[in-house]
C-alpha cells in the first residue's frame, strides 16, 4: 500500500502519527544525551529522566493548542520541548547556560517559556497541582479558552495539595486536566505499598469529577483520551482526571539506582518490551506508513538536533554573576 | 485631599473596593469573604458589588487556595488572597514560599507574581496557643516576599493599595485588634509607599521601634515617658521587607538610644534584624545596647491574666526605655 | 407496663437509655450555662457550643470503653464531659481557672485530660485528624487494643489533612473510627456550596475503608453504628468512617450570630423539632421506662450538677502568674 | 572510652540503631527510610534489624505523617520521623508547630511530646530554589521546641541521641554535604546535652560563630585569617534553641570581636538573634559592631558558579573579620 492509495483523512492522520513518532524519538534522544552529559558533570543537581514514558507527553500534548497551559513536575524535559522549547534551550538549562530556558538559574527541575505555555517544573511533589487549578481559574475569568493539564506522578496522589484542588477545580468547574503518569514507583516505593486504592481514576468519584484509565505506553490513546478531556475542558469548562499508566526506565533520578532494590531487573525488562515507540514504528511500518530507511533517517535527523542542542549549550555563556541578584523582586 | 474618618476594617474594604473597582483583574478569594461578608467584615458588600466571580468563597484548603491564587496570577490575574487568619496560612506556607517568592526566579525573570495575601496577625483576646500567633518575623525571612504591617486605618488603606498594584508577592498583616480603631483616612488614591517607615511621634532622647499593634503600645509609653521627662521618638516601620534601614538609622543617631517593641516571640524575631541593623550601622552612635520588648517566649496562655503578661505592653516598654536611659541606675 | 414486666435485657437497655438521656440533658444544660457565663464575660476567647448535636457524642461515647481515646476540634465540651471529666473541671477550663481540666492554659477549645483519654480540644481545622491516627498507631504497636474515636465537622474534609491520614490509616489498618459531625456548615458555609460531592461516605471508597451514614439526632443509632465501628477496630483493627448528620442550633460561635445570613431561621426552627432529646425522652416515655414526674426530677438534677460546676468555676483561683512560664517544656 | 571513625551518616545511623535498641517505644517513620535504606542511607540496615513496626516508610504525606508521630507519641512513643530534606517539611509546619510545640502548654502540663524530626537541611549542591532552604531561623523561633544542628560525626551521634531521649520535640538539622564528612565518634553511650555549644578552635582576636556545614567554613577561615597573624576563635553553637548564650559571650569577652557565619538568609536570620544577645549583654566589651556572613538575600540559582557565589565562604568570612579587626581601613 502506497501514500497515493490514501485519503486525506487518512494522510492527515498518518502525519499525525509520524510526527508523533518523531516526537517520541526527539525526547528519548535528548534524555539519552542528557544522561552523558550528566555523567560527564555538565549537569548538576537533580535530574529526573523521562526514558520509558515518552507517550504520554506525545500524546497528550497533541491534543492541545499552542495557547494551552501546561505545567509539570521535575520530570519534564519531555514535555518542555513538546510545547515547543527548543532542544538547545532545554540542554542550555540543564547545564545551568545563560541561554537556558530559565536563564540558568533554574535548572532541569525548573524549565519555563510562558511565551510557550509552559509554566514550569515545579519541585515539590504535588505543589503545582493547585498552581495548574489557578492556571484555568484565569483563563475562565478572563473568558479565554485555553485549556491547562497538569501533570504529575501517582505518588502526588497522596499528599492533601492533590485532594483540595480536585476539589475546588470540580465545584468551580475549571478548564483542567489532571494528568497523573501512574509509572508505579515514587522513587523506591511502589504505590501499592503506600496507598489503600491503587486505581487513582477512583478519587474521581470522591470529586464527581470525568476520569479515564489510559494506557500510557501508547501514543496514540493517550492522544484520544486527552482530547476527550480536552473538549470537555474547552467546550464544557469540565475538569477531568486521567490516570495514565507507564513505565520509567531508569532510575527516579541521575542519582538514583538504574532498577534499585524496589523492583526487579526482570519487570524492567518486561516493561522495556512494551516500549511505545518500538510499538508505534512498528504499527507505522505495518500500515506502511513508515519503512525502515525512512526510520533510520529518522533517527538520525533526531540524532542531529539533539547533537546541536547539546553543542549550543556547550558553546553558550554561564550567566553573569551579577544575575545572582536579578529576578529576586520585579519592578 | 479630602478625609473622612474610617475605621482600619473600614479602610481596608474600601482599598479592596477602590482597586477592584480600577482593575477588573483584582479579585478577592478567602474562606467567608463572599456570603458571610468576611468573618470580620473586612470584604462587607463586595460580594454585591462585584459578584461571585470577583468575590470567591472557598472550602477550608489554606495550601490549595493559596496554590490556585498563585497560579490565577501566573495566568494574568492579580489575586487577593484573604487568609481567616495568618494561623491558619502556616498550612499554606510552601506555596507562599516556594511558589510565590521563587516563580519569578526560578523562570529566570518571565513569571512576576502580582499577589497579595492578607489577614490579622498575632494574638487577638484569649484565642490561646494555636489562634495567637504572629508571623512578621518568619515571613520578612524570605526573599521575593515583600511584608507590610500598617498600624493605622490610613496606613492600612495606602500600604493595601499598593501592594495589590504591586508586582510581587506582598504579605500584609493585619490585626483583629486593630479593625476597630479609627483614624483620618485619605479618600480615593491614597498610596503609602512599600518600604518606608514613619515617625508617629518626635522625641529626642530614645527610639522606639515598633509596627502594626506595638505602634500604641510605644505611643502610650512615650506619653509615660513624656511625664517622666524624657523625649522618646516613635518610628514606624509599617514595612517589615523591605526594611526602611535609613529611618532606623536616621532615628538612632539622634537619639542615641532605641528599644524595639514587636509583637511576636524574642528568639529569632523581627527586633533582632532590627537590632542587628542598628549596631551594624550605628555602632559608634549607641549610647547603650539596644532593648527588646517581645511576647513571652511562651506558647500563648489562654486565662486572660497570664495574657495580659505574655504581651508587649506600654510599661515594659516605659522600664526598657529607662534601662537605655541608665534612668534606675 | 412496669418495669417488673422488664426482662434483664430491657432493663439493662432501659438503664442505658436513661443514661444516655440524662447525659444529653447535661450537655445541653451545660451549654446553656456556658452561654449565660460567655455573655456576662466570664469567659472569652471562642466559645462553640454543642446545642443540638448532643446525640452525637452521647450515643458514639456509649459505644467506648474508659480507656480508649477520644479526640476532637474546638466544639468539644460535650465530649470531654462525657469522657469523664467533671462538668466543674470543663467550666472552670472556660473560665480560665486553674482548677480547670487543662490548668486555665488551654480555654474553650483545649480541653485535656489524658488520665480519662480525652486528647483535646484542637482549634486548627482537619489539625487533629492526624493526631488520632498517631493515638490509634500507639496502641496497636503496643499491643493494647484501645481504638480512638476522632471527632470532626464536615468542612474538615476539604482540607489535605483528612485525605492523607485516612489513606495511611488504612494501609496500616490502624484501630481508628473517623467520626464526621456533618451539621451541613463550616462557619457561615453550607457544605455544598465548597464540596464537590456531599455524601462524605463516598470518601471512603478511595480508602478502600469501611464506611456508615447515620442520623445524628437519634443517640442511639448513633450508639449502634459506633458500637459496629468500634468492634471493626478492635478486633479487626480497621478503620471506619461514619458520617452522622446532625445540627447546629447556636451560632458558630458565641462571637457570631445565631442563624446569620447563611440560613434561615424556619431553617433552623424545622431541625430544632427533630430534637434529639425531645425525641430520646418521647420514646422512652411512650416505652414506659420514664414518666414526666421523673424526667422532670431529672432535668432538675442535671441543672443542679450545672450550677455547681459555675459555682466551683467561678469560686476557684486563677493560675498563679508565674504558670506563665512552665509546662513550656517538659523535664 | 574507646573510639572509630565514622561518616556523619554513620553516626547517625549508630544513633539510632543504639536508642531502637535501648527503648523498644523508639520507631523510625518517614517517606523510603525502609525498603530504600532511607534517600541518604542514614537508615541503612535498620529495616532488617527492627522490622516494618519499628522501620515505617510512608507515602508522600509530610503534613500528615508528621502528625501521626504526634499523635504516636501522645499514645506513649518516642518518634522519630525523618522529613527526607527539610525543604518539604514545610508542609508540615502546622502540625511541628500548632501540635508538637504547643502540645504540652495547652494541655496544662499533661502531654509531654518526645518526638525527634530529622533531615537534611540547607543547600547541598545544584539542587535550584525549592530544594536549597536553611530552616534554622524558623524553626528556632518557637517556644516549645529544642533546636540542635550538629557539625561533626560525633555531635550527630551525640546530639542525636539526646534529642531520641528528651522528653520534648527536638529538631535535628542534618546536612546532605556533611553525610560523608569523617570523624572520630566515641562508641556506645556518647551523649552530647542540648544547649552547650563547644570551642572547636581557641583564639583570641576575634569570635567566629558558627554550626552544621558554616563549622567547616568557620575553621578554613580560622586558618586563613591564622597566616594573617590573626588568632580566630571558632564556636560552634551546636544547638540553636536553647542557644549558649554563656558560651557565646564568654568567648566574645574574650576576643571583643565577633563574626557570626550562618546558612540562611541574611533577614531575621538565626545570626541577628546572636547579634542580639552579643550586643545586649557585652555591649561594653565589643571592640566593633558583629558582622554577619550568611546566604545572599535571594533563593538559591542552579547555576553552579551563582550558587558558589551565594553561599557563606571562608573568604567572606575573612573579610568580615578583617573589618571588625579593622585591618584594611
Ligand atoms: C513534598 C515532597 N516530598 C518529598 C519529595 C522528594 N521526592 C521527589 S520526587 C519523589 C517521588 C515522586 O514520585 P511520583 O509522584 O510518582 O513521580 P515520579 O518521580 O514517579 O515521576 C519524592 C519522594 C518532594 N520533592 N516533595
Ligand atoms: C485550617 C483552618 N482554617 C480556618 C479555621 C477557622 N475556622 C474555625 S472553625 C471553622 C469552620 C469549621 O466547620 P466544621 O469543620 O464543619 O465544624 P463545625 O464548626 O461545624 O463543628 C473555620 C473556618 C481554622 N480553625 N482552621
Ligand atoms: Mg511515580
Ligand atoms: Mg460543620
Amino acid at each position: 500500500m502506497t501514500a497515493t492509495a490514501r485519503s486525506p483523512k487518512d494522510t492527515a492522520q498518518a502525519e499525525l502519527h509520524l510526527k508523533m513518532l518523531r516526537q517520541m524519538l526527539l525526547v528519548r534522544r535528548f534524555e539519552e544525551k542528557a544522561a552523558e552529559a550528566y555523567a560527564l558533570g555538565k549537569i548538576g543537581g537533580f535530574c529526573h529522566l523521562y526514558i520509558g514514558q515518552e507517550a504520554v507527553a506525545v500524546g497528550a500534548l497533541s491534543a492541545l493548542r499552542e495557547d494551552d497551559y501546561v505545567i509539570c513536575s521535575y520530570r519534564e524535559h519531555g514535555q518542555a520541548i513538546l510545547k515547543g522549547i527548543t532542544p538547545g534551550a532545554v540542554m542550555a538549562e540543564l547545564f545551568g547556560k545563560a541561554t537556558g530556558c530559565s536563564k540558568g538559574k533554574g535548572g532541569s527541575m525548573h524549565l519555563f517559556d510562558v511565551n510557550r505555555g509552559f509554566m514550569g517544573g515545579h519541585g515539590i511533589v504535588g505543589g503545582h497541582v493547585p498552581l495548574a487549578a489557578g492556571l484555568a481559574f484565569a483563563s475562565k475569568y478572563q473568558g479565554q479558552d485555553k485549556v491547562c493539564v497538569c501533570f504529575f506522578g501517582e505518588a502526588a496522589v497522596n499528599i492533601g495539595a492533590f485532594h483540595e484542588t480536585l476539589n475546588m477545580a470540580s465545584v468551580w468547574k475549571l478548564p483542567v486536566i489532571f494528568l497523573c503518569e501512574n509509572n508505579r514507583y515514587g522513587m523506591g516505593t511502589a504505590f501499592e505499598r503506600v496507598a489503600a486504592v491503587t486505581d487513582i481514576v477512583e478519587h474521581a468519584c470522591s470529586y464527581d469529577m470525568a476520569a479515564e484509565l489510559v494506557d500510557g505506553m501508547n501514543a496514540l490513546t493517550v492522544y484520544e483520551a486527552t482530547r476527550r478531556a480536552v473538549e470537555r475542558a474547552r467546550k464544557q469548562s469540565h475538569p477531568t482526571l486521567l490516570e495514565v499508566r507507564t513505565y520509567r526506565y531508569m532510575g527516579h533520578s541521575m542519582s538514583d539506582p538504574l532498577h534499585g532494590v524496589y523492583r526487579t531487573k526482570d519487570e524492567v525488562e518486561e516493561q522495556k518490551a512494551r516500549d511505545p515507540i518500538t510499538h508505534l514504528a512498528a504499527k507505522l511500518k505495518e500500515e506502511g506508513v513508515i519503512d525502515q530507511a525512512a526510520l533510520d533517517a529518522m533517527d538520525a535527523e533526531v540524532h542531529t538536533e539533539v547533537e546541536e542542542a547539546v553543542k549550543f549549550a556547550d558553546e553558550s555563556p554561564d550567566p553573569e554573576p551579577d544575575e545572582l541578584y536579578t529576578d529576586v523582586l520585579a519592578e | 485631599m479630602t478625609m473622612a474618618t474610617l475605621t482600619y476594617r473600614d479602610a481596608l474594604n474600601q482599598a479592596l473596593r477602590e482597586e477592584m473597582q480600577r482593575d477588573s483583574k483584582v479579585f478577592l478569594m478567602g474562606e467567608e469573604v463572599g456570603v458571610y461578608q468576611g468573618a470580620y467584615k473586612v470584604s462587607r458588600g463586595l460580594l454585591e458589588e462585584f459578584g461571585p466571580q470577583r468575590v470567591v468563597d472557598t472550602p477550608i484548603a489554606e495550601l490549595g487556595f493559596a496554590g490556585i491564587g498563585i497560579g490565577a496570577a501566573m495566568g494574568g490575574l492579580r489575586p487577593v488572597i484573604e487568609f481567616m487568619t495568618w494561623n491558619f496560612a502556616v498550612l499554606a506556607l510552601d506555596q507562599i514560599v516556594n511558589s510565590a517568592a521563587k516563580m519569578l526566579y526560578m523562570s529566570g525573570g518571565q513569571i512576576p507574581m502580582p499577589i497579595v495575601f492578607r489577614g490579622p496577625n498575632g494574638a487577638a483576646l484569649q484565642l490561646a496557643s494555636q489562634h495567637s500567633q504572629a508571623w512578621e518575623g518568619w515571613l520578612s525571612h524570605i526573599p521575593g516576599l515583600k511584608v507590610v504591617a500598617p498600624a493605622t486605618p490610613a496606613d492600612a488603606k495606602g500600604l493595601l493599595k499598593s501592594a495589590i498594584r504591586d508586582n510581587n508577592p506582598v504579605i500584609v498583616l493585619e490585626g483583629e485588634m486593630l479593625y476597630n480603631i479609627k483614624g483620618d483616612v485619605p479618600d480615593g488614591e491614597h498610596l503609602v509607599p512599600i518600604g518606608k517607615a514613619e515617625v508617629k511621634r518626635e522625641g529626642s532622647d530614645v527610639t522606639l521601634v515598633c509596627h502594626s499593634k506595638t505602634l500604641t503600645v510605644a505611643l502610650k509609653a512615650a506619653e509615660q515617658l513624656a511625664e517622666q521627662d524624657v523625649s522618646a521618638e516613635v518610628l514606624d516601620l509599617r514595612s517589615l521587607r523591605p526594611i526602611d534601614e535609613p529611618a532606623i538609622l536616621e532615628s538612632v543617631r539622634k537619639t542615641n538610644r532605641a528599644v524595639v517593641v514587636e509583637e511576636g516571640w524574642p528568639h529569632v524575631g523581627i527586633g533582632a534584624q532590627v537590632v542587628d541593623i542598628i549596631q551594624r550601622d550605628a555602632f559608634d552612635d549607641l549610647d547603650a545596647p539596644v532593648q527588646r520588648v517581645t511576647q513571652a517566649d511562651t506558647p500563648m496562655p489562654y486565662n486572660k491574666h497570664l495574657e495580659r503578661a505574655a504581651k508587649a505592653s506600654p510599661e515594659k516598654v516605659v522600664a526598657a526605655a529607662r534601662r537605655v536611659l541608665y534612668l534606675d541606675s
